[in-house]
């Protein structure tokens, strides 16, 4: 290169620069973190692009940006992308700021623990949902260990599931199973605690198990791969990414059982008469938490329990209807004008009534803001605590949970 | 002057009489093209042996889904591989599958006619190698980190524009190329796409002066341009052709998942790089062949297919993954490849 | 003493047998000559006895200790040092560095200090008498000759037993220093191989020597009772006069100007003015790194000018044709794409003769190079081999050839006939005349004074980025240049 | 690419000796706007606080880096992390009472790792880009076999003096000094000057008589115990294990090599850039975060910033040409002399 030449570049690169920081300091938020003078939200997301993640990170914000928060705090939101070591950076920044409230997504249960702890002891209050965290400082909403809503003693999306679809399949037949993905812990349960109830019955095979990711385009890829070996198969135990698997299925001609999560394609599905259930994880925590973390700010940290439980959703061939417009209204569970891998369970209508489609596929601020109600009826069962806090509850102690609990014999925490 | 040339000739003919079949086999299986024969032969020797894996195969719908996700997997490998061939490496393929798959989406549930939406979409992962192919060709920034730092920024900003909210439902004429309603004279549309992509593959990388400059930019810049190729030229138009590319795949996974997250592209980085090596390409550009990598996309499908029937726990599939890899690289070591 | 025995030393690669029982033995402290064409075999025995190449058989003793083939530091550890054709440094690292390698002194706790071996490099350069090249310097900043300076003195300082020098003079301005230092060598009882095309240095030096052709030994001879022709009809298998073709004659000469060059100031060329004249051979003679590149690289459009002017008149500017062609200095980097095949190589510069909107046709490629081939003596059926498998001479003759088929109004040719046989030189020779003849004109730099006078019609003298001298006629002679090369204002017209 | 070329490249690239001067003004510049924006940045806690997080990715970064300078690439960073991060945290939760020994275990283990590269590389002779990926995703399986979900716990011991003070000094910073020392030492030995020249040219380095294939080895070795170093620094920095621990480092640890202005042509770089470069990758987005950014643009302002960075050498090269020209003037002049 010349010397013109590489002026040129050079005076390039530095109007690209000037605009590069240009743009993006021209992109400081609304509620910018600038003025100190009302207190500090974070909503920290892991960012991932799919619906779910979605939807929860558009109700935390329509919660958090209603007008009534908005008038006391200054809202931000945070995205951490799947690293955890960015996420750990992020929180630290965010305590550092003077954070008074951080609602997170959290990307792992355990690396998380040193920061949050930090947190606690500069007095911050850190709200997990969706994921939990183990570090005892924090609150945890999950629907990792939820039980049906009427049914409290049915819990574990993994077992419930895998019970439904021994009962479709009638206690026989070949199974396959579509994991989420490999190595976190929420794959773990949702596994462990479907496999407790395939081994009990000896008529059911599990021809084969892959790792969809949570993802529908995955999914879709490995259900394929997995149906060209077995096509004898007769049903499948999915996580998220069953819309994928339907497709799947569907290309290759074959209309047999299947579990999964909450996508508009399966309660579509479903309502069309194709056999199986549609339950597990719901967006709507992402409102809830926001509200209990003001609840917290509010009324202090004995307002609510530590460890919220959100019951399982539960739609079958049977129940599942399609909704005249954008509300749940008597008994309806999905949406004609929704993507098909969008997730249904926006709605929560005793703790999150506010919700509504328009808020969850915008995040636009939820209007009239209602108080939280009493949580002791979503509180987590300290026999369960072992999945969402790696320990047991003082004065418990590890080991198979009999009663009180379907299926019995499950791993968790005794009386002593 | 005349028994001048016949002394040469008289010396080098007798030399090259004596040409032994292995050797003449060793330097065959040491060009690409040997490579390619290599690797087809490989893929035909799998589908029977696949029954040591599954009592069910071989079987058509092993056949089919092989051919299927091979599809995508040699479409998003014809980029890279070009960029490879050119003596770069591209790792914004994330970043443009996915900004091809949501554009096409997007634009397409916005009414627009298919053909244009996808015209647009291929336009807009264009763009991501439209930047790479200014930035490299104009400078001398290592294409690793030029195309990793634009990836980085193209997802970024459909990030921004899409606001985080995936998901568009992909259009029917799209999806009607997968779910099975349609077959093109009695084979499956993948097969036909297949067949379309390795001959259009094939004859731009190995029939067209574009893909002859490639492969000089990939042996030796510097002879390039004494020899009077459009050395810039050439190499801008190496990443934008592989953007369309990308976009292409992404618009195909669009229609076969119809519908599709931001994040869709992540999967295919690394194996479109693994196809390419395993395919017979030198890493360090220069030679390769497209039908080889073609036929290495089959084999590592087909394999995968294989592993996920034998129901290994995850872990073990990836091991075998990347011995598989490994071995490969070692197949074309023994079979006389330059690397 | 030292006393090397080479016995029957064969080499296969695939079809073509470079080596075919070579023998030598050579006596403590004399110089062996190793004379032979490109593609007779003597890089490969290099190679083997350097230890990079390993031998399908035969057998290698200095002293009575038996070389182990294929084990580069063995090889060094017998005794053997080695100054290659094709420089055998990496560019990054320091003069220092090149020169201590591989066994850099340590220091306390094992490391290396710089200063250390900067002083003991400066000690050894100075030892060999070349006190002003830099240790610091990084071997890719030095220019070519200083390369070939410190490649060579790098094999002397080991004190070898046996000292092989392929092609040392290449790049070197003045070869007397050399064989100063070779007299060093051998009075210490060294032995040295000396390979080389230039006949005058063999027979200067060398007491005995060895031809080999097609890998085999034609003869052995003592220096005192052969002369060039008998040498170069061992090497060629007949004799052959390095004929010149016939010089343009008057009326040619006074044809229009073609390619004006005025006040070209670009790398080391400072405010160089100069024309060339149609059917003119013109010649550039000077010393290594006298701006004679620059000029050349910059004409074929590589190095953009950073002042003055360069003009092309006639009927020259035709569209899709070139004003220059050039055909590089360095065949391997910058002339050939070695792993295509030849005929890809010769038509790659032409796409336009075979392909149509950008489609190749493989049928009109064949049928191009082929006639191309017939007009440039390249055997036809080398077409389809990879043009890694050619004889440098051949190499040569594609690159040429590819350069002349782009049909520009100038050729230029940088050091065309560096390491090419003799028979193909006079070839080359002719179809650069035959070029001018059809009204090109062709601009040559030639590192052999003879060739320039025996080919050109006019030559100027480059001295420090300026023209020291221009000579044509029978002011065109070898002193003449010489003279002007190194910077004697002479026969400027003022 | 061929020989001149890449070589005038890397002097464009990476002047000799300059890089860690740059990679470090552009860290302290970035860290410093930090300080200006939200001055709490600046003290002891939060330095300590960053200093720990930029541990992992930085000896990781020299590493890479190290096998760039070889001309190699090494993908395996990756699946070496998770390995490193998942052994530490089941073994060390075993048995607490001996966590130093496992770390040197884990880092022996990093060793046999880069030993396998090294010799599938130099000895079989195949792409350092191909072998590399392949052992990385097969780490990585390993990985996950040994432990299918996060979990782990490695002993507060461990944690503490990993992410501690020693009085005011981040133990981290000393790691990191150390680091720093230990490349600049090693660019002092044969080892490390081979490593250079096979770098700059590998069939010259040999006919120069170097052992290339033994160095190589060497190289791979060296960066494989770099990685599992880092692996364990995670480990301190997390408290827990992974199986998917190090996925992320794949691109940033070649980020941060390349914020270290190293020459992915081989021959040329500086690990001593490379942990500023890391430094530089940790602090962006804090900057970000403090301007109020934090939100999908962030890799857009990244990506930017890296590639401004890329110019950076160049424009110091502006300067520097007229220099050289008359330097290689004066040299030509004293031969003629010798010859005239």
């Amino acid at each position: 290169m010349n010397f013109k030449k590489k002026l040129t570049l050079v005076g390039a690169m530095t109007v690209v620069a000037a605009f590069a920081l240009a743009a993006c300091s021209a992109d400081v938020s609304p509620s910018g973190g600038a003025d100190g003078a009302k207190e500090k939200i974070y909503i920290n997301l892991s960012y991932s692009g799919n619906n779910w993640q979605d939807e929860g990170a558009n109700l935390a914000m329509a919660v958090a940006q209603a007008p009534e928060v908005a008038a006391k705090y200054d809202v931000q939101k945070v995205i951490s992308g799947s690293d955890p070591q960015k996420q750990i950076s992020d929180l630290q920044s965010m305590i550092a700021s003077g954070a008074k409230l951080i609602v997170l997504y959290p990307i792992s249960p355990t690396a998380l623990n040193p920061v949050i702890q930090q947190g606690c002891d500069a007095g911050v209050t850190f709200v997990a949902y969706d994921g939990t965290v183990e570090a005892p400082c924090a609150w945890n909403i999950s629907y990792i260990t939820g039980a049906r809503t009427e049914n409290p003693e049915k819990a574990f999306f993994g077992a419930q599931t895998a019970q439904a679809l021994v009962d479709l399949l009638g206690g026989t037949g070949e199974v396959m199973m579509n994991r989420g993905v490999a190595g976190t812990s929420t794959d773990t349960v949702h596994y462990d605690t479907a496999m407790s109830v395939f081994n009990e019955y000896p008529g059911i095979e599990v021809v084969n198990e892959f790792y969809g990711n949570w993802d529908s385009s995955v999914s879709q890829q490995e259900t394929a791969k997995a149906l060209a070996a077995h096509p004898g198969v007769d049903g499948i135990w999915s996580q998220a990414g069953e819309d994928g698997v339907i497709k799947a299925l569907e290309a290759a001609g074959m209309e047999i059982p299947v579990t999964g999560e909450n996508s508009n394609y399966l309660r579509e599905k479903l309502s069309a008469g194709w056999p199986g259930v549609s339950s597990g994880s719901a967006p709507a925590q992402g409102g809830v938490a926001v509200k209990l973390g003001l609840k917290i700010l509010a009324d202090g940290a004995d307002s609510v329990p530590k460890d919220i439980e959100m019951p399982l959703p539960w739609v079958t061939t049977e129940t599942a209807k399609v909704c005249p417009d954008a509300e749940f209204v008597d008994g309806c569970n999905f949406f004609s004008q929704a993507d098909d891998s969008f997730v249904t369970e926006i709605f929560e209508k005793n703790v999150l009534p506010e919700s509504s489609y328009t808020a969850a596929t915008t995040g636009a601020p939820v209007s009239a803001l209602q108080a939280l109600p009493s949580m002791d009826t979503l509180v987590q069962p300290e026999s369960r605590r072992i999945y969402t806090r790696g320990v047991c509850d003082a004065g418990w102690t590890p080991g198979p949970v009999e009663e009180g609990q379907v299926p019995a014999g499950l791993p968790g925490c005794v009386k002593e | 002057m005349t028994h001048l040339t016949t002394r040469t000739e008289g010396f080098e003919v007798d030399s090259h009489d004596h040409v032994s079949w292995p050797h003449r086999l060793r330097t065959y299986m040491g060009t690409s093209g040997g490579q390619a024969a290599l690797m087809w032969a490989l893929v035909i020797l799998l589908v029977p042996t696949s029954r040591l894996f599954s009592s069910n195969f071989p079987s058509a719908a092993m056949v089919n889904s092989t051919i299927l996700l091979g599809l995508f997997l040699a479409v998003v490998a014809f980029g890279q591989g070009l960029v490879i061939l050119s003596g770069g490496i591209d790792l914004s393929v994330p970043a443009a599958i996915a900004l091809g798959a949501f554009f096409t989406g997007y634009l397409a549930s916005q009414g627009l006619p298919t053909p244009l939406a996808i015209i647009l979409g291929l336009l807009t992962s264009s763009l991501v190698g439209l930047v790479n192919g200014i930035i490299v060709s104009s400078t001398n920034f290592p294409p690793f980190i030029v195309t990793l730092a634009v990836g980085t920024i193209g997802a970024a900003l459909l990030l921004g524009l899409s606001q985080g909210q995936p998901g568009q439902n992909s259009p029917p004429e799209l999806v009607a190329l997968f779910n099975g309603d349609l077959n093109v004279l009695g084979a499956a549309p993948s097969l036909i796409m297949l067949l379309a992509v390795l001959i259009l593959g094939y004859l731009i990388q190995s029939r067209t002066t574009f893909g002859r400059s490639v492969y000089a930019i990939g042996n030796s810049i510097r002879a390039a341009r004494i020899a009077g190729i459009r050395v810039r030229l050439s190499a801008f138009l190496v990443y934008w052709v592989a953007g369309i590319a990308y976009g292409l795949a992404g618009v195909l996974l669009l229609g076969y998942g119809s519908g599709s997250d931001l994040n869709i592209g992540n999967s295919w980085l690394l194996p479109s790089i693994a196809v390419v090596v395993v395919g017979g390409s030198s890493i360090s550009g220069g030679t390769g062949n497209y039908s080889g990598t073609v036929a290495a996309a089959l084999l590592i499908t087909l394999l995968s297919i294989d592993i996920s029937a034998a129901g290994f726990p995850e872990g073990v599939k990836q091991v075998l993954y990347g011995a598989i890899v490994l071995l490969a690289l070692l197949l074309s070591k023994i079979g006389g490849g330059r690397r | 003493m030292s006393h090397i025995t080479i016995t029957d030393v064969r080499k296969r690669f695939g079809g073509t047998r470079a080596l075919d029982g070579v023998s030598l033995s050579i006596e403590a402290g004399t110089v062996h000559g190793v004379l032979g064409e490109n593609g007779a075999g003597k890089t490969t025995l290099n190679k083997i006895l350097a230890g990079v190449l390993v031998p399908d058989s035969g057998s290698f003793v200095i002293d009575e200790q038996v070389v182990p083939f294929g084990k580069p530091l063995a090889s060094r550890a017998a005794g053997l040092a080695m100054a290659y054709q094709e420089m055998s440094s990496p560019l990054n690292i320091t003069v220092a560095e090149k020169l201590l390698l591989p066994r850099l002194p340590r220091g306390r706790l094992g490391f290396v200090s710089r200063r250390v071996i900067n002083m003991r490099a400066g000690e050894i350069l100075s030892e060999w008498g070349k006190p002003n090249i830099n240790p610091r310097a990084e071997i890719g900043d030095l220019d070519l000759a200083d390369k070939q300076y410190v490649e060579i003195i790098a094999a002397l300082a080991t004190n070898p037993k046996l000292l092989i020098l392929d092609e040392p003079t290449a790049s070197l301005p003045e070869s007397e220093w050399l064989f100063a230092c070779i007299d060093r060598i051998t009075k210490t009882g060294g032995s040295v191989i000396y390979i080389s095309h230039k006949l005058a240095e063999i027979r200067r030096i060398c007491s005995t020597g060895t031809v080999l052709r097609n890998g085999r030994v034609v003869k052995e001879f003592r220096s005192a009772d052969v002369d060039d022709h008998d040498l170069v009809e061992f090497m060629i298998g007949r004799s052959l006069e390095l004929v010149f073709p016939e010089k343009a004659g008057r009326e040619e000469r006074s044809a229009e100007t073609i390619v004006k060059i005025t006040d070209l100031t670009v790398g080391n060329l400072s405010e160089l003015s100069a024309e060339i004249k149609a059917g003119e051979i013109v010649g550039i003679a000077g010393l290594e790194g006298q701006g004679q590149k620059d000029l050349f690289y910059c004409l074929a459009g590589l190095m953009p000018p950073r002042s003055g002017e360069i003009e092309v008149f006639g009927s020259g500017n035709v569209k899709n044709k070139p004003n220059f062609t050039l055909v590089p200095e360095d065949r391997k980097v910058e002339g050939l794409f070695l792993p295509m095949l030849t005929q890809v190589n010769l038509v790659i510069a032409e796409p336009r003769k075979v392909s149509r909107w950008g489609v190749l046709s493989t049928k009109r490629e064949r049928s191009v190079a082929r006639s191309a081939a017939l007009g440039f003596n390249i055997p036809a059926h080398f077409l389809s081999r990879n043009i890694q498998d050619l004889s440098g001479g051949n190499q040569q003759k594609v690159l040429f050839g590819r350069a002349v088929m782009t049909e520009p109004r100038c050729l230029l040719l940088f050091d065309p006939t560096r390491g090419v046989d003799a028979a193909t030189k006079v070839e080359l020779y002719h179809m650069a005349r035959a070029f001018a003849r059809k009204g090109g004109c062709v601009l040559i730099y030639s590192t052999e004074i003879p060739e320039l006078v025996g080919l050109s019609d006019r030559v100027y003298t480059i001295y420090g980025g300026e023209i020291s001298g221009e000579f044509s006629d029978d002011r065109l002679t070898e002193n003449a240049l010489m003279r002007g090369a190194i910077g004697h204002q002479e026969g400027l017209k003022k | 690419m061929n020989l001149q070329v890449s070589q005038s490249l890397l002097r464009r690239l990476a002047p000799r000796a300059k890089a860690p001067y740059i990679a470090a003004a552009i860290f302290i510049v970035l860290y410093g706007l930090l300080i200006v924006v939200s001055p709490v940045a600046g003290s002891a806690f939060l330095i300590n606080n960053f200093v720990v997080l930029m541990s992992p990715l930085a000896i990781a970064a020299v590493g890479t880096t190290l096998i760039l300078v070889l001309g190699g690439f090494d993908l395996s960073v990756a699946g070496t992390i998770s390995l490193a991060n998942v052994v530490a945290a089941t073994a060390m939760q075993r048995s607490p009472e001996n966590i130093w020994l496992i770390a040197l275990g884990v880092i022996a283990m990093g060793a046999f790792i880069g030993l396998i590269n090294g010799l599938l590389v130099s000895i079989l002779a195949l792409p350092a880009l191909g072998v590399t990926l392949a052992t990385n995703i097969v780490l990585a399986g390993i990985a996950l076999v040994i432990m299918p979900a996060p979990g782990g716990r490695v002993p507060v011991e461990f944690t503490s003096v990993l992410t501690g003070m020693l009085g005011s000094v981040p133990i981290a910073a000393i790691v990191l000094l150390g680091l720093g020392a230990f490349w600049v030492a090693l660019m002092k030995t044969r080892t490390g000057m081979s490593i250079v020249a096979i770098g700059g040219d590998g069939t010259a380095a040999k006919l120069s008589g170097i052992p290339i294939r033994s160095v190589s080895t060497v190289a791979y070795v060296i960066a494989g115990m770099l990685y599992s170093v880092a692996g364990l620094y995670l480990s301190g920095l997390t408290a827990t294990g992974s199986p998917t621990a190090g996925s992320s480092f794949l691109l940033t640890a070649f980020t941060a090599a390349a914020l270290g202005l190293v020459s992915f042509q081989g021959g040329r770089g500086s690990g001593v850039a490379a942990i500023f470069g890391a430094g530089t990758i940790l602090v962006i987005p804090k900057f970000l975060f403090a301007l109020g950014i934090a939100d999908f643009w962030v890799g857009a302002c990244q990506g930017l910033i890296v590639l401004i960075a890329l110019t950076i050498p160049s424009i110091g090269r502006l300067t520097k040409h007229a220099g050289r020209r008359n330097a290689s003037r004066n040299s030509r002049g004293s031969q003629l002399a010798a010859s005239a």
